[in-house]
């Protein structure tokens, strides 16, 4: 199955030295002291948010993109960087939200008891379904690990002793939660507690990746066989990356329930699945930066389009054009379509090209 | 050594390979022929784990390694070239080989360590790309390379695995006629020293006679002959199932 | 305006007499409820030109709404209400959906403002705390009326047919609740909410023989479940009771509509009120949700007028009120805001695609009030 | 004598890298003419962009041929009708269809196949006839390729690496079926075993590092030994010297 | 003995149903590489079409040959957005594989979307002859023509489409294009072509599907098809990809099951056990019921 060729953006060039090169390694750093000091800010960005940077309503949206940023970067760990196409990673994350909704909500117990069991348990639950699931591969594990995400769903849907509240969901008893994670003015914890989610997937990912054990996960990609006659045990290496994005999702399903103030079954939808992985390639699979802007932007159009579906401007236009656009999911499916066709590789390959593009209109000075 | 058992393959009725017993000594270099068809490739799948044997035993050094997995037998010192070029396309002809080495060296699962910072691994990479003459191309990604430079890379990564049993399917097979003496040479070098011993697949027999200490012939899955270049050279039958009338 | 601030401004509500009232409508514009949320907006309207007598004002204070969809989604209406509240909105109605309105609702409590839920049907927004109120009805009051279809109902045999999931419990827990406990024994056959094969179930009920069949189901399934019952000799061999959505789904039941006895929380001529007859002149068809968004104007109107800006007072101001909505009298309850309102028998008649309903008989509030539940928050 | 196809200034670029840079020569209407050259110097890529198959990543620009039509921004199959037929370095056969499906799916409308012929040369596919292709050897799967390809009439046949892997004998065989072919077809033959190219090429070209090193007759480039020696980097001597005792004087293979 | 009789039929009903999206899906999946996940949009258009067509367009009807020519459209309708489908969109992608499922999955999302926007999100009634309504009694079950009508469509729509893989020349070509798309063209057949023909027919399956499916369940809204994809997905693995026949026994399988659990276990069970023989088919037999043996 040539699903799981996934075509890596091409290394970046060697970079040049000179001062931008030195910098380089800094601006991780930079974006995230940026990030942090965001919500001191009182710009408003009429169109992008609806209010000032650091009103509620923009925080929660912003905290709710970047924990999507960080879902997709742990999924990116097995799907751009294993190609391991799994199509049932909703499911920890799902497992993340119910399990500390459950937990506090139903069972009274304190946040960091409820995050720590429920970590524990994603983790250990990407870890025994992986060890079954990875017994097949290609397209065979994909649908296996979306049968079993299924099986989550249904479970939740059932709702079992009145444990998950079905399709009603499960809001979050916010009474025994530290006073700072509540209510709207305490928003910006929030905001800064899926900052730290954020950056510890990309920080988690990126020594991953650099790591021996990530070398073998990229050999994995490009050849199993290969792989098993080097020496190395494949289904090992792959339980290890699936069990870790398992856990990650996890964690973000903890932070998320926060921030959310409850959990709906839309979370354990293949849907979700099907947007990490539309995320991951709006990015660019396989790059740092790539799955963390796809899911970002994602996110962010998911909840700005239904705004932008009833403002004015689209219902003055004729009927053909406003009954369509009011639909977001419409214009989301449409403005990925065209992502697609119009940057193949995902937004990071945009970059490479850009410079190249300035570089040829650069006029020539030194002759080669 | 290496020794096979009636080693026996079947798909549904026909035996692809049929019966085989082979004993590979400690150094010694193992020549196999045969026409197209007749097995070689299977034989080798069966060896390496990547196919099980429907028949017969394999043993390594006395321990039946019959049922374990690819990898198993890989950390046992038994490591092979492939038919058709099977490198990692997308990660750069350095990486290919450190990985080997990482491998070789016991598989870490560190999750945490920088791997590049690993200089014992980058070290013998390089040597290894060294000696197949690919050092100018570490950068390169695998992928992209030329056919010819994919079969050197494939020795690099054999020969960073340091295996004891060396299976090599057609090395030659593709390579530009000047560089086939330097692969020869390579092989030969890997040889030599420590005991290693070689099973090789080569279709240009003048590699074969150069190298090998016995030849193997097999047709129809079942092994014809086994014995010294000369005496297999020498044989009609051999002749006439595979050599033909020469050019 | 300076770039820099704190990061846990909030906007303030204005003190000002004379400024406007910010009411936000977080509600379904699309996805599967938009209908449900299209009538509940117009309902909304209509309503606040009848309580404000067309002026659109409270005393001097013009009413502001903002619309937010929040396409079924709790997370996007949660992030609608948090906004709302961070730009001084103080009263958010709205929820079509009643996941939706159970997550919105501990907002509301935790930030203060007031919630009035519409469409939802969940028991659980009653009692949910001290800042949410309903302006539609909930599951109980439909089963409540279900049971008056059935006289005495002891010795009666029941089953509940439901779909998995929170909606079927709470049908079901309601029906053993008040026709259970009126003496008639009651069964369940639950379906997932899946399926769309329903033959089996089917059977399963008319092997059962009850002498009552409770069918709630939601969805777009429903037409061929019904199809199956009444394939199977069901509807025609028990009396079966089931709520009256929305007139658009009228034709998918077939030729089984008008076996249906069905509970009705509303349609177009089940009451003549003063309320309706304003609706009516706005919409001309009333629906299902037009007088949950009615009533949420009512009660939106009567907030503003008797607290001002102080959500304490609303709450106050609403609890034990009573006023003539779109249904009649409606009457919220202090003890848990449960809202106690008419509820309607109906039967369809003709066929096709052209059914009209007509009512057999209508209860009153205090008939089909729920059981009061302590306050949760 | 016309060239039946003419390559001037072709160049061909693959996400950035420049593989060719300015290859001309010409394919004479009889007779084999042979590409020769090392490893990776895109003989292979020559082969490709003739016939259309250059990754779409990749740039063309040049002119292309074929009496005088012109080649290039022509579409694969089009080119293969108008009867440019191509044998693979990797073979190709389809492993999932029988090898008769394979043979089937190679006929070309409105010609009537020459199966006989085929079957002549490769009894082997006439009685493996329903057997899955990629269950077969990668000798067989040679023949079949090359069976493929000689089913129609072609007025060029573009053959790259035919020998590869295969056995003595069928090398042999390979040989006399192209020297046959190259009767009434004019070959374009990509070839590493020089004994190969001793018996069928007339013409030769050598490619190294992207460009034209040689062109002329293939006899007297073979008779040459300093000539081969410095163009393709060994002798015309069967035996293998050992390795490092004939490193080739030509420069720049890496230059790109 | 009724129960049984009943619960087996009416189980086939709901496979034949599976079977008519997962054939067109396991065609387009199997062969032309596109795990579709479009493939609920061409059901849709399908039933709408199908819909429209009995209501506005002359000559169509809910009855007798109206009915027949009102599917006709509805079909015609699937199958020429099919064709749009590949030729505007998947074309341009082909040999990316990976972006062409992330443009089915985006035409998913709008194609829901768009239906919604011009008909609403909400049920309509479907037009149907009166005897589709209507049940037919054997040995002693009530069972529903619409099923039985469903039963009839899947068995003639699998004849036709292994004829037409096996013995049609195009059919070797779909075959061997999904391999080799360059080698197919390398030997001077136009690929895109047959290309085409797979979404053609897969989206005549599917519209076929929708149009019956709109019949069988008695109405028709944008969701429908989506939520009968993610049990014809599981059909066509279980079935093995690309084997038409593999998802004909797949997905009388399925419908069996679901149906006998559903009936005697608990509600929902059903459906778990689906997965869970998913689960183990794959385990056991990666490759499904038929798939072929990968090869090295
Ligand atoms: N898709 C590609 N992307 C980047 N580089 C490529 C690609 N294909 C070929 N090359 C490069 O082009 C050069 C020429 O390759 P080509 O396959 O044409 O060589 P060749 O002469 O046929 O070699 P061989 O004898 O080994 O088959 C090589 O250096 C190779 O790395
Ligand atoms: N999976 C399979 N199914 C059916 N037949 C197979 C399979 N694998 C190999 N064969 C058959 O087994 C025989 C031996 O194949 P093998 O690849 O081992 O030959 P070989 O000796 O390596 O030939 P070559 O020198 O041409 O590579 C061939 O006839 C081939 O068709
Ligand atoms: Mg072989
Ligand atoms: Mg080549």
């Amino acid at each position: 199955m040539t699903l799981l060729d996934v075509t890596p953006a091409p290394a970046p060039a060697a970079p040049r030295p000179g001062l931008a090169h030195r910098v380089r390694p800094f601006l991780p750093l930079v974006a995230l002291v940026v990030l942090a000091i965001l919500p001191y800010s009182t710009i408003s960005l009429p169109g992008i948010f609806e209010g000032p940077v650091n009103s509620p309503g923009t925080l929660q949206l912003l905290a709710i993109c970047l924990i999507f940023g960080g879902l997709a970067a742990g999924y990116d760990l097995l799907f751009g960087r294993t190609g391991m196409l799994s199509f049932g990673h909703a499911l920890y994350f799902a497992a993340g939200v119910y399990g500390t909704d459950i937990l506090i909500t139903r069972a009274g117990l304190p946040l960091w008891q409820a995050a720590l069991l429920t970590i524990t348990g994603g983790t250990i639950l990407a870890a025994l379904l992986g060890a079954v699931a990875l017994r097949t591969v290609g397209i065979a594990f994909a649908m296996v690990t979306l049968a079993f995400a299924q099986v989550g769903a249904i479970l939740v849907a059932r709702d079992f002793g009145g444990l998950t509240g079905g399709e009603e969901g499960l809001p979050l008893d916010v009474s025994g939660l530290p006073a700072g994670l509540v209510g709207v003015t305490n928003t910006v914890n929030l905001y800064w507690l899926a900052l730290a989610y954020l950056t510890l997937v990309v920080f988690v990912v990126h020594r991953v990746s650099g790591s021996p054990t990530g070398r073998v996960l990229a050999g994995l990609r490009d050849d199993e066989r290969r792989i098993g006659v080097l020496g190395l045990d494949p289904y090992r290496y792959k339980l290890v990356a699936f069990t870790l994005a398992g856990g990650l999702a996890s964690t973000g399903g903890v932070v998320y329930v926060l921030i959310v103030g409850g959990a709906s079954p839309h979370i354990t939808s293949s849907e979700l699945t099907l947007s990490l992985l539309v995320m991951v390639v709006l990015g660019g699979p396989g790059t740092r930066w790539g799955p963390v802007l796809g899911g970002v932007l994602y996110m962010y159009l998911d909840h700005r389009l239904t705004a932008f579906g009833t403002s004015d401007a689209v219902d003055n236009l004729p009927a053909v054009l406003s009954h369509p656009l009011s639909q977001p999911l419409f214009v989301l499916g449409t403005v990925f379509i065209l992502a697609v066709y119009f940057f193949p590789g995902g937004l990071t390959s945009l970059a490479p090209r850009l410079t190249h593009l300035t570089r040829a209109l650069k006029p020539q000075n030194t002759p080669r | 050594m290496l020794a096979t058992r009636g080693l026996t393959w079947r798909i549904g009725e026909v035996a692809i390979v049929d019966g085989v017993y082979l004993d590979l000594a400690p150094g010694e270099f193992l020549g196999v022929i045969g026409p197209n068809g007749a097995g070689k490739t299977s034989l080798f799948n069966l060896i390496t784990g990547l196919r099980r044997a429907t028949e017969g035993r394999i043993t390594l050094d006395g321990q039946d390694i019959g049922e374990l997995p690819p990898h198993r037998r890989a950390r046992l010192g038994l490591g092979r070239t492939f038919q058709a070029s099977s490198v990692f396309g997308s990660l750069s002809v350095r990486e290919n080989v450190r990985l080997a080495v990482q491998a070789h060296r016991g598989g870490s699962m560190a999750l945490w360590r920088r791997a590049a910072a690993d200089r014992e691994v980058a070290v013998a990479a390089d040597a290894a790309l060294d000696r197949v003459g690919l050092a100018h191309r570490g950068t390169a990604l695998a992928g992209t390379l030329a056919h010819g430079e994919k079969r050197k890379l494939e020795i690099a990564l054999l020969l960073a695995g340091e295996p004891r049993v060396m299976l090599l399917d057609e090395p030659m097979a593709g390579v530009s006629a000047e560089d086939v003496p330097e692969l020869v040479a390579v092989i030969k070098s890997l040889t030599g020293d420590s005991g290693r011993a070689v099973l090789m697949v080569e279709h240009h027999m003048d590699v074969i006679l150069e190298l090998a200490d016995r030849i193997a012939v097999m047709h129809h899955g079942a092994l014809l002959a086994c014995d010294t270049p000369e005496t297999v050279m020498a044989n009609p039958t051999v002749q006439e199932a595979y050599l033909g009338e020469s050019l | 305006a300076t770039a820099c601030g704190s990061p846990q401004d909030t906007a303030t509500g204005g003190g000002d007499s004379a400024a406007p009232v910010k009411v936000g409508l977080v509600y379904s514009q699309s996805g599967a409820l938009a209908s449900y949320g299209k009538q509940y907006i117009e309902g909304f309207k209509a309503g606040l030109d009848f309580a404000t007598k067309g002026t659109g004002k409270v005393g001097d204070r013009k009413v502001e709404l903002t619309e937010v969809d929040d396409a079924g989604d709790p997370a996007k209406a949660v992030s609608a209400a948090k906004d709302l509240i961070g730009k001084g909105t103080k009263i958010i109605a709205g929820s079509t959906a009643s996941g939706v309105a159970l997550q919105v609702a501990p907002i509301a409590a935790q930030n203060k403002v007031l919630f009035i839920s519409g469409p939802a049907a969940t028991d659980a927004v009653t009692g949910a705390n001290k800042y949410t109120f309903r302006s539609g009805r909930q599951s109980y009051q439909d089963v409540v009326t279900a049971k008056s279809f059935i006289g005495d109902p002891a010795g009666k045999k029941v089953v509940v047919f439901a779909q998995d999931g929170a909606f079927g419990d709470a049908n079901e827990a309601a029906v053993k609740t008040v026709i259970g406990g009126a003496g008639a024994t009651v069964s369940s056959v639950r379906a997932p909410a899946s399926a769309t094969e329903f033959t089996p179930f089917a059977s399963q009920i008319k092997a059962a023989k009850p002498d009552l069949l409770f069918v709630a189901w939601a969805g777009t399934t429903a037409p061929a479940m019904w199809q199956s019952l009444d394939q199977q000799g069901v509807l025609s061999s028990t009396t079966v009771v089931t709520g009256l959505d929305i007139r658009s789904s009228w034709p998918t039941f077939g030729a089984a509509g008008t076996k249906i006895s069905f509970l009705s929380h509303y349609f177009d001529g089940a009451s003549d009120t003063e309320a309706s007859k304003a609706l009516k002149a706005k919409v001309s068809t009333i629906d299902l949700f037009h007088p949950d968004g009615f009533a949420a104007a009512q009660m939106v109107v009567r907030a503003v007028q008797e607290g001002g800006d102080d959500v304490d007072k609303m709450v106050t101001a609403l609890e034990g009120w009573s006023f003539d909505g779109v249904k009649g009298k409606m009457t919220i309850r202090a003890a848990d805001h449960a809202l106690l309102q008419p509820m309607f028998q109906a039967k369809l008649t003709g066929s096709g695609t052209a059914f009209t309903a007509t009512a057999q008989k209508s209860l009153t509030g205090a008939e089909t009030a729920p059981p009061a539940v302590a306050m949760k928050g | 004598m016309e060239p039946v196809l003419t390559v001037e200034d072709l160049s061909v670029r693959i996400s950035g890298l420049h593989i060719l840079q300015g290859v001309s020569f010409t394919v004479a209407p009889t007779g084999v003419t042979v590409l020769l050259g090392r490893n990776g110097v895109g003989k292979t890529t020559t082969l490709r962009a003739i016939v259309g198959l250059t990754p779409p990543a990749g740039e063309v620009r040049g002119t292309i041929r074929m009496g005088a039509q012109s080649l290039l921004a022509r579409p694969t199959h089009r080119l293969v009708r108008g009867g440019l037929g191509y044998v693979p370095e990797d073979r190709c056969v389809f492993a999932g269809l029988t090898v008769a499906e394979n043979l089937r799916l190679a006929e070309r409308r409105g010609t009537s196949p020459a199966y006989d012929r085929v079957f002549a040369l490769f009894p082997e596919l006439d009685r493996r006839g329903r057997q899955r292709a990629g269950s077969l050897s990668g000798g067989q799967q040679q023949m079949l390729a090359i069976g493929r390809v000689l089913l129609n009439d072609n007025r060029l046949l573009l053959v790259d690496e035919p020998t590869k892997g295969l056995a003595p004998k069928v090398v042999t065989e390979v040989a006399e079926v192209l020297e046959r072919v190259a009767e009434s077809v004019p070959v374009l033959l990509v070839e590493q075993n020089l004994a190969v190219v001793r018996r069928l090429a007339r013409d030769a070209v050598v490619l190294a590092a992207g460009r034209v090193a040689w062109t002329g007759d293939a006899r007297e480039l073979l008779l040459e030994t300093a000539l081969t020696k410095s163009l393709l980097g060994v002798g015309t001597g069967e035996a293998h010297r050992p390795a490092g005792a004939n490193r080739a004087p030509v420069a720049g293979k890496d230059a790109h | 003995m009724g129960t049984v009789i009943l619960l087996a039929l009416t189980g086939l009903g709901l496979a034949a149903l599976y079977f008519l999206v997962a054939s067109g899906l396991s065609l387009v999946f199997g062969l032309a590489d596109v795990l579709n996940f479009a493939h609920g949009l061409f059901l849709g258009v399908g039933a709408y079409g199908t819909w429209w067509a009995a209501g506005n367009l002359p000559g169509a009807g809910p009855d007798g040959f109206g009915f027949v020519f009102a599917v006709a459209f509805g079909v015609a309708a699937g199958t020429l957005v099919a064709i749009l489908v590949e030729l505007v969109l998947i074309r341009p992608l082909y040999s990316r594989t990976i972006e062409q499922v992330l443009v089915t999955v985006g035409l998913s999302l709008a194609g829901v979307a768009l239906l919604q926007a011009t008909w609403g999100a909400d049920a309509r009634p479907f037009p149907r002859p009166d005897w589709t309504r209507q049940v037919t009694g054997i040995l002693g079950a009530q069972v529903p023509n619409g099923g039985l009508l469903l039963i009839i469509a899947a068995v003639l729509v699998l004849g036709a489409i292994l004829a037409f893989l096996r013995w049609t020349r195009y059919g070797l070509v779909i075959r061997a294009g999904v391999e080799n798309r360059e080698m197919v063209t390398a030997l001077g057949i136009d690929v895109r072509k047959a290309f085409t023909l797979v979404f053609a027919i897969g989206g005549a399956a599917a519209a076929l599907a929708g149009a019956l499916g709109g019949v069988y369940f008695g109405t028709v809204s944008p969701g429908q098809g989506s939520s009968l994809l993610i049990f014809a997905f599981i059909v066509v693995v279980i079935g093995g990809m690309g084997s038409v026949v593999g998802s004909a026994y797949a997905a009388v399988v399925v419908g069996l099951v679901q149906q006998f659990v559903n009936y005697y276990g608990t509600s929902g069970l059903g459906d778990i056990c689906v997965v869970g023989l998913l689960a183990v088919v794959l385990l056991l037999r990666p490759q499904g019921i038929a798939g072929k043996v990968a090869t090295a």
